[in-house]
């Protein structure tokens, strides 16, 4: 499979680390993975890291945003970090940076969690 | 002038996508893309064969067809399929339209082969197909005077 | 049990070698095969795409065909032309043997195709072209039990 | 170009470095560049070092082969080094390690030409 997805928990926060690339195939994996977490454990919150995302196309953005409208049904937040140019690109055109933050790195995001 | 043509026609599986992305890519790196412009191709050739893939065929068997061709330092790639075919192309090019939001779609795929190429043209007629045609001329190679 | 399906249509340029190479390998690793399965079938895709520019279409202008069928863990490739076509299928086949001393071929391509899959066949028609099948089961996916 | 071929005088030798794909498309660079050095230049030897050599079809073995025949002619000998495992079986079924010895590094070959 071209995508790896890695789950921590960090205190109350779920941190998903993906690596490979995150297309229509690959979404169904981050699906299934994350929902699990998600309905298994109360977490809060979640950090999507991106820095060994090597591509990511809209059906990436749609599996995000579909775990984003989860967790903050149940008052959490999310957000995301170590993106690369190209996969910014894509979260900028669709508006998605006005509602999620963007961090430099995973240490940041955690900070700004609240969870280091 | 460099001129060269491909054809590829392919089921439609989603395993195919990445396999779609990596020979568009291939076939298009002969006129020295940068990385930029490189990624940019992948995700429009993953953009359009997922959507024929998912809109088009809906689950159900069909064969892609992809082609591209080189004139000079310009690429036309051609996404075919012969599925459902779409009603209201105005309103399927819209940022965030999506007509399967139970399959968590963003709508956001035309709105990304708008901003990534040079020049974009859907043709579609129900029940026959979608063809979605993107142009994109190559210029990292000519800054540098290949 | 996995079924697909990749057809490849392309002008017989030498630039097109490495991007069949690059094709094929792409739709291939679905199958998982180590390094060396995968290096295998690119270079059997080199030669015959190679011989068909050479030797089918004599540098004339002329497209190339790639198919590829994946059964379970085989994976079958022809590879066509519609080129001059083999006199001597037989005396073609032989180790070392070329019809082109003069430029420098070395007469390996279809020893190699023999030793880097498991089947070969090939079928020709004087003016109207050749056709190469190749046939492999990637082992490598099967001993891990995937 | 897929296909970069670096050429270094040393002695009466002169060394090949192949780096990227070597087939039918780029067998011509290697003719070329290295027919202008044998033919601008009094070279007894010549050692093809393949270490970064990623490819290599039966065309690159033409183009080697061509090369020694040149070479040999002229009373020079030529050798081989640092091959990758599909680079070896495509030179060991043509049976052209009976006439061209192959040595493990740029080094070692150039020791056996006399050369260090
Ligand atoms: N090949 C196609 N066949 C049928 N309908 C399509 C096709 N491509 C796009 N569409 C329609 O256009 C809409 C918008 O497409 P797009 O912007 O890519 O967003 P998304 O794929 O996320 O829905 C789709 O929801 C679908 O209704
Ligand atoms: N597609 C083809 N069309 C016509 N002739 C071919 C084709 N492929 C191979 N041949 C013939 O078979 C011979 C042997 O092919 P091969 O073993 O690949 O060696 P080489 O390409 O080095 O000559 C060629 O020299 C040519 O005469």
């Amino acid at each position: 499979m071209s995508l790896q997805v890695e789950t921590q928990k960090i205190g109350t926060t779920l941190v998903v680390r993906l690596n490979g690339e995150l297309d229509h195939h690959t979404a169904e994996l981050v699906r299934q993975q994350v929902d699990q977490e998600l309905d298994g454990d109360v977490f809060k919150n979640m950090i999507v890291s991106m820095e060994r995302l090597e591509f990511m196309d809209s059906s990436g953005l749609g599996v995000i945003l579909g775990r984003y409208k989860k967790v903050s049904q149940h008052g959490g937040k999310m957000a995301l970090c170590a993106v690369t140019d190209s996969v910014r690109k894509i979260f900028e055109l669709s508006g998605v940076l006005k509602i999620l933050p963007l961090y430099d790195s995973e240490a940041r995001a955690l900070t700004e969690m609240g969870e280091a | 002038m460099m001129e060269n043509f491909m054809r590829l026609e392919f089921s439609g599986l989603s395993a195919n996508e990445s396999f779609a992305r990596v020979a568009v890519a291939a076939f298009v790196s002969q006129l020295d893309p940068d990385l930029e412009e490189l990624t940019e191709i992948k995700t429009v050739v993953s953009e359009a064969v997922t959507n024929a893939i998912i809109h088009g065929y809906e689950g159900q068997a069909g064969n892609v067809v992809v082609i591209c061709r080189i004139e000079g330092q310009t690429v036309e790639i051609m996404i075919e399929d012969q599925g459902q075919g779409i009603a209201d192309i105005e309103q399927a090019r819209q940022p965030l339209f999506t007509s399967k939001p139970e399959l968590e779609r963003s709508g956001m795929g035309f709105t990304i082969m708008e901003n990534f190429m040079d020049d974009i043209e859907i043709k579609s007629e129900l029940g026959r197909g979608t063809t979605v045609r993107l142009v994109k001329t190559i210029r990292s190679a000519q800054v540098l005077g290949h």
